[in-house]
C-alpha cells in the first residue's frame, strides 16, 4: 500500500530521489534547495539509502562530481538553485553533451542582482540551451512523481540525457501538502538500473567527454538534438506507464485546462498554473471563455502540442517569472516561435510577473485575462511586454 | 476553503503549529491541506507568519493568503492592524495574552478568543513555547477539527521526549477554551 | 628494489599523442601510467594533454579516460571514485592529470575539497610553469623572472614578479596521507613516488616539474636535462609529505649554476644579474626553511 | 617491435554509427606522427650499454625495449632528441630526416 505523507516539495523530491536509489549524490547547500540535501544525507546516514553522499565544496564540483559518477555508470542525483545553477553552467553542458543521465532538482529562485532568495524562474530558464530535459512541477506530488519519471526518461537508451526537475522556490519547496508515496518495489520495477552504453569501462577502456573538431562536432550536436526530441515521446510514455502503475498521470508535455472553446488562454509553468486554474474557474463561472495551458516540459519544447492547443485561440498570454532584459520573457519567445509554425497565429501577449518572489494574486491573473479578452473581443491591446503590478 | 494565518516570532513555532494542524486534517481527516511559512530567512525573534489552507477538494491556489477565517497570534506584542487584516466576518481571532478580549477592540464582525498560553506552557512544559496551546485554542474555538486528530499529529510530528507533555498541554488549553465558550 | 627502467613495463598506455616534441607533460603522464597500469580512470581537464590525447577519433590513453571541466579535475575524480565504489568495482586507480594552472589556480578549490573529504584519488600536477595550451600565460606556478605573454619583460618589469605558489605545502596542509614533489630529471624517483601514491587508501598528490620546450623557449632535447638542473640548482626540490611530516629527499651540499640553467631558456634570456640574485635569494630562503623544519 | 599500432578508422556515415555522445575506444590511434620529425635518432647498438635511459625518458614512449636491441618506433618518434641528449655513452645520433 502506498503511504500518504504531509510533506513539503523539497521533502517530496528527496523521497522521490531515495525511491530511485541513486548510487551517488553530490550536492552543495543553497536556499531553498537545502531540505532536499538534508533529507538525502539523513537517508544515507540511517542506511535507508545505500549511496555515497559527496559533500562537495561548490556547485561547480557538485555537477562535476556528478559527471564523474555518471561517467562510470552510476545512477546520480544532485540538486541546486539560482546562483548555484549558474555556477554549474559549465558542467550542465558537459552532462548533456556527454549524454550522462544525471537527474537534478532545481529549486527555482531569482538571480542576483539585486540579490534575492525568493522564487522566480530566471535560473532554470537561463539554461534552456544547456541541453537538459527541463520539467516543471506544479505541486509536491508532481515533484515526487517527476523525480522518479526523470530517471525513466534520462536513462532511456534512445535518450541518455540529463533531466532537470524544476519547482518553485518556497511556494513549493517549503509548502507542506499531502503526498502519496509510491511503493519501493513498484518504483524498482519502473526504473530498473541499467548499464550506460557510454560509460567508462575498465575491461573495455574508452575515452569519454572527448574533443570533436569541426569535422565531427556538428554531427554530435545533431545526434543530441534528435535524442532531446525523442525525450518528449519518452516522457509521454513514462507518464502513461506511471499512471498505470501508480494511478497518477499528468498528460504529457503540456496540460490544457478548459482551452477547447477558449477565446483567451494563459500559458504558464510551475505553481502559478494552479492559481491560474482557480481564476479560469471563476471567470468561466461569469461566462468568460478562458483557459490555461501549463507547460510541463520546456525542453524538448512542446511545439506540436502548443500549436494544436492554441492556434485557434484569439488571444494568448504568456505569464512568466523571468525576463530576458531588452527582449521579452524567454517562455514567450519560445511560445511565439512555435505559434509562428501553426496555420493561424493568435495575438500573443507577454506578462512578466513574480520576479524576486513578488506575489502573483488571483486578481493579477484576472487582469491579464481581462487584457486578453478585450483583444479577443476586437479591441486591440498593446503588444508591449507588460510587467504585472509594476510599482512605478 | 478554510484559511488560517499564524502570527508569531521566529523560534516560537508558529509554522510548526500550522504544520501540525495540516498533518491532523490531511492525514487523520483526509482533507486537502497546504501549510507554509512566510518565505525567507527566519531570524529568531523577528515577526513571522505561517499559513494553513484546508479544503475538501484539491487546493491548486498558490497565491498569498489574502483573507482568512482564523487568525492565531502566539504573542500579543505582535497585535496590530496586520493581525486583523483580511480576517473575514464570522471569523475567529485567537490571541495569547493575559488580557481580556475587550483589550482587543474589534474592527470587524469576528470573535476574539484570549488565552494565557504562556502560563499554561510554563506550567506544563516549563518553557514558554506556545504553539501547541494556541493550536488547541484554535481547534476548541473553531470546532471544525477533531482534537484527537491533532493529538495524533503531535504523535506523528513531535520528538518522543516532548510528545506527552505537549499532548497534556494541548488538552489543558483545549479544555480551558472549551470551558469558557 | 624500487622501480627503474629495467623493471618497468614495456607497455605504453599513453601513446601516439600529438604533443610537441620533447613534451614534459606527455612524459609525465607516460611514466605515471606505466606504474598505474590499464585499470585506471585518467581524468584530464582541458589542457595540452587533453587536447593532444582525446581528439576524436584518435585516443592515446590506453586506459579509460575523460576530459573534465577545467576547475573540477579532483571533483570529477571524486565522482568516478564514488561511482566505481558503489558499482562494486575493485582494483583500479582514479588519477587526474592537471597542469600548473589547472592545479594552483582554477582547480585549487576542487582539489582542496577532495583531499578534505579523503576521497581515494590520485592527483598529478605536471608543472610547466605557465598556461601553455593557451599560449604561455602566467600561472600561479610561474617562477620569478619568467617572461610569459602576460608577464612581459621590459624596462619596468623583469617578467613575472611573484615566486611560485607553494601548492605542495598547501596540499600537505590538509594533512593529506601522501604528497610528493618530483622532477622528470629524476624519473626513477618519480616512478617510485607514483607507486607509493597508488597504494594510499585516500587522496595522494604528486607535483612533477615538467619542462615545456615550446613555452620555455629551449631546445626540445633539453626537457629532462633542465628538469634535473632545476633540482640541482635548488630551484626545485624533491620532497614528500607523509605521516604528518615533511621529508626532503635530496639535500645538495652545493647548488648547481643557476645562471647556466636560466640562460638555456628564452623565457629568462632578459634577466639581469640583479634579477638572478633575486631568484637565488628566493631559493635560499626556501631552502633555509626546509632544512630547518623538514626531515632531511 | 611491440608498440601500439594505428587503427584503420572508417568515419561514421550515419547517425547510428556515431557513439552515444563524444566517446571512443581508448588506445585508438589514427594516423602517425612521423611527419613531426626533422631529425631521426639512430641507435648504434654496438655502443649501446642497454642502460634504458633513452627508453625511460622518451616523451613518446617510442623506444621499445622488448628485443635484445632497442628499437625506435619511427611512426611516432618526433625526433625531439631527448634520447640522444640523455644517452650517457653517446650511442644515439640524430640524422636529418632528409638524409636518413
Amino acid at each position: 500500500m502506498s503511504e500518504k505523507m504531509f510533506i513539503c516539495s523539497d521533502e517530496a523530491v528527496a523521497l522521490g530521489a531515495k525511491l530511485a536509489r541513486p548510487q551517488v549524490i553530490a550536492a552543495y547547500p543553497i536556499t531553498p534547495q537545502t531540505i532536499v540535501v538534508e533529507r538525502l544525507s539523513d537517508y544515507v546516514e540511517d542506511g535507508s539509502l545505500k549511496a555515497t553522499y559527496l559533500h562537495v565544496e561548490s556547485e561547480h564540483s557538485a555537477i562535476t562530481a556528478s559527471l564523474g559518477a555518471a561517467s562510470v555508470g552510476a545512477r546520480t542525483f544532485t540538486a541546486t538553485s539560482s546562483q548555484g545553477l549558474l555556477y554549474m553552467t559549465e558542467g550542465l553542458y558537459y552532462a548533456s553533451g556527454a549524454r550522462f543521465p544525471i537527474v537534478m532538482m532545481d529549486a527555482n529562485r531569482s538571480l542576483a542582482l539585486p540579490w534575492n532568495i525568493y522564487g522566480d524562474q530566471r535560473d532554470s530558464l537561463s539554461q534552456l540551451a544547456s541541453g537538459w530535459i527541463q520539467l516543471y512541477a506544479e505541486d509536491a506530488q508532481e515533484a515526487l512523481d517527476l523525480t522518479i519519471q526523470a530517471y525513466k526518461v534520462a536513462e532511456d537508451p534512445e535518450v541518455m540525457l540529463p533531466v532537470m526537475v524544476c519547482l518553485d522556490g518556497f511556494v513549493l519547496t517549503h509548502t507542506y501538502e499531502v503526498v502519496e508515496i509510491p511503493e519501493q518495489d513498484k518504483v524498482d520495477a519502473f526504473i530498473p538500473y541499467q548499464n550506460y552504453a557510454n560509460k567508462m569501462d575498465l575491461d573495455n577502456p574508452t575515452s569519454n567527454c572527448i574533443t570533436a573538431g569541426p569535422d565531427y562536432n556538428l554531427e554530435f550536436h545533431y545526434q543530441q538534438h534528435i535524442a532531446t526530441l525523442k525525450a518528449g515521446e519518452k516522457l509521454i510514455a513514462a507518464d502513461k506507464e506511471y499512471g498505470e502503475l501508480f494511478g497518477r498521470t499528468y498528460g504529457g508535455l503540456v496540460e490544457t485546462y478548459r482551452t477547447d472553446d477558449a477565446d483567451a488562454v494563459i500559458v504558464t509553468l510551475g505553481s502559478v498554473a494552479g492559481t491560474t486554474r482557480c481564476v479560469v474557474d471563476a471567470l468561466r463561472a461569469e461566462g468568460k471563455k478562458v483557459g490555461l495551458l501549463r507547460i510541463r516540459c520546456m525542453r524538448p519544447f512542446p511545439e506540436k502540442e502548443i500549436i494544436a492547443a492554441l492556434q485557434h485561440v484569439k488571444a494568448v498570454g504568456v505569464l512568466e517569472k523571468d525576463i530576458d532584459h531588452g527582449c521579452e520573457g524567454v517562455v514567450f519567445t519560445n511560445v511565439n516561435s512555435a505559434l509562428m509554425r501553426g496555420t493561424t497565429k493568435p495575438a500573443t501577449f507577454n506578462f512578466i510577473a513574480g520576479l524576486g518572489g513578488r506575489s502573483i494574486l488571483k486578481g493579477d491573473i484576472a487582469q491579464c485575462f481581462d487584457k486578453l479578452l478585450r483583444q479577443a473581443a476586437g479591441e486591440p491591446q498593446s503588444p508591449t511586454v507588460e510587467f504585472v503590478k509594476l510599482g512605478c | 476553503m478554510i484559511e488560517v494565518r499564524w502570527h508569531g516570532r521566529g523560534g516560537q513555532g508558529a509554522f510548526t503549529a500550522a504544520r501540525l494542524l495540516g498533518q491532523a486534517v490531511a492525514i487523520h481527516e483526509h482533507k486537502y491541506v497546504q501549510a507554509f511559512p512566510s518565505f525567507g530567512p527566519e531570524r529568531r525573534g523577528a515577526p513571522v507568519l505561517a499559513f494553513t489552507r484546508i479544503d475538501d477538494k484539491k487546493i491548486t491556489d498558490r497565491s498569498e493568503v489574502e483573507t482568512c477565517d482564523y487568525v492565531v497570534v502566539l504573542d500579543d506584542t505582535l497585535y496590530g492592524d496586520n493581525v486583523t487584516k483580511g480576517l473575514k466576518d464570522g471569523g475567529i481571532l485567537v490571541i495569547n495574552t493575559t488580557q481580556d478580549a475587550a483589550a482587543f477592540p474589534k474592527k470587524g464582525d469576528y470573535t476574539v478568543i484570549t488565552i494565557d498560553a504562556t502560563a499554561l506552557a510554563l506550567d506544563i512544559l516549563g518553557r514558554p513555547i506556545t504553539n501547541v496551546p494556541m493550536l488547541a485554542a484554535l481547534v476548541a474555538a473553531a470546532g471544525t477539527v477533531n482534537s484527537d486528530s491533532v493529538l495524533k499529529a503531535i504523535d506523528d510530528q513531535l520528538a518522543p521526549r516532548i510528545r506527552e507533555k505537549n499532548k497534556a498541554l494541548f488538552t489543558a488549553a483545549y479544555d480551558k477554551v472549551k470551558g469558557e465558550l | 628494489m624500487g622501480l627503474n627502467a629495467q623493471n618497468i613495463t614495456n607497455e605504453e598506455l599513453f601513446y601516439g599523442h600529438k604533443a610537441c616534441g620533447g613534451c614534459g607533460a606527455a612524459l609525465s603522464i607516460r611514466l605515471v601510467m606505466k606504474v598505474l597500469g590499464k585499470r585506471t580512470f585518467a581524468i584530464v581537464p582541458p589542457n595540452c594533454m587533453s587536447t593532444v590525447a582525446f581528439i576524436y577519433p584518435s585516443m592515446t590513453f590506453g586506459c579509460s579516460g575523460a576530459i573534465t571541466p577545467f576547475a573540477g579535475t579532483a571533483a570529477f575524480e571524486a565522482g568516478v571514485e564514488a561511482g566505481a565504489k558503489e558499482l562494486g568495482l575493485t582494483d583500479y586507480t582514479v588519477v587526474g592529470f592537471a597542469g600548473d594552472g589547472g592545479t594552483a589556480d582554477i582547480g585549487l578549490q576542487s582539489l582542496s575539497g577532495a583531499i578534505d573529504r579523503g576521497d581515494r584519488i590520485m592527483y598529478i600536477c605536471y608543472d610547466n610553469e605557465a598556461y601553455m595550451n593557451t599560449g604561455v600565460q602566467t600561472s600561479g606556478l610561474t617562477p620569478y623572472g619568467a617572461k610569459t605573454t602576460t608577464s612581459p619583460a621590459g624596462d619596468r618589469l623583469p617578467g613575472n614578479t611573484k615566486a611560485k605558489k607553494n601548492v605542495f605545502e598547501i596540499v600537505a596542509a590538509h594533512d593529506i596521507p601522501y604528497a610528493a614533489t618530483a622532477s622528470l630529471g629524476y624519473p626513477e624517483d618519480l616512478l617510485n613516488k607514483v607507486a607509493k601514491a597508488k597504494a594510499v587508501n585516500g587522496p595522494s598528490y604528486i607535483h612533477i616539474f615538467a619542462p615545456c620546450p615550446t613555452g620555455w623557449g629551449c631546445a626540445s632535447e633539453l626537457t629532462v636535462d633542465l628538469a634535473k638542473k632545476a633540482v640541482d640548482t635548488g630551484l626545485w626540490y624533491l620532497a614528500e609529505y607523509e605521516n604528518h611530516e615533511y621529508t626532503l629527499n635530496r639535500n645538495p651540499k652545493e647548488f648547481g649554476d643557476v645562471k647556466e640553467y636560466l640562460k638555456k631558456q628564452n623565457r629568462f634570456a632578459h634577466l639581469k644579474d640583479e634579477d638572478i640574485a633575486e631568484i637565488c635569494r628566493i631559493r635560499d630562503a626556501k631552502w633555509a626553511q626546509m632544512r630547518t623544519h623538514w626531515n632531511a | 617491435m611491440n608498440r601500439p599500432q594505428p587503427v584503420n578508422f572508417v568515419p561514421p556515415k550515419t547517425l547510428a554509427e556515431y557513439p552515444v555522445g563524444p566517446c571512443c575506444p581508448s588506445a585508438h590511434i589514427v594516423g602517425i606522427n612521423a611527419g613531426m620529425r626533422t631529425f631521426r635518432p639512430i641507435i648504434d647498438h654496438a655502443t649501446c650499454v642497454h642502460c634504458l635511459r633513452c627508453f625511460l625518458v622518451c616523451p613518446e614512449g617510442a623506444i621499445d625495449k622488448s628485443e635484445a636491441d632497442l628499437e625506435i618506433d619511427l611512426n611516432y618518434c618526433k625526433g625531439c632528441g631527448v634520447c640522444a641528449h640523455e644517452c650517457k655513452v653517446g650511442a644515439i645520433t640524430l640524422v636529418k630526416e632528409t638524409e636518413a
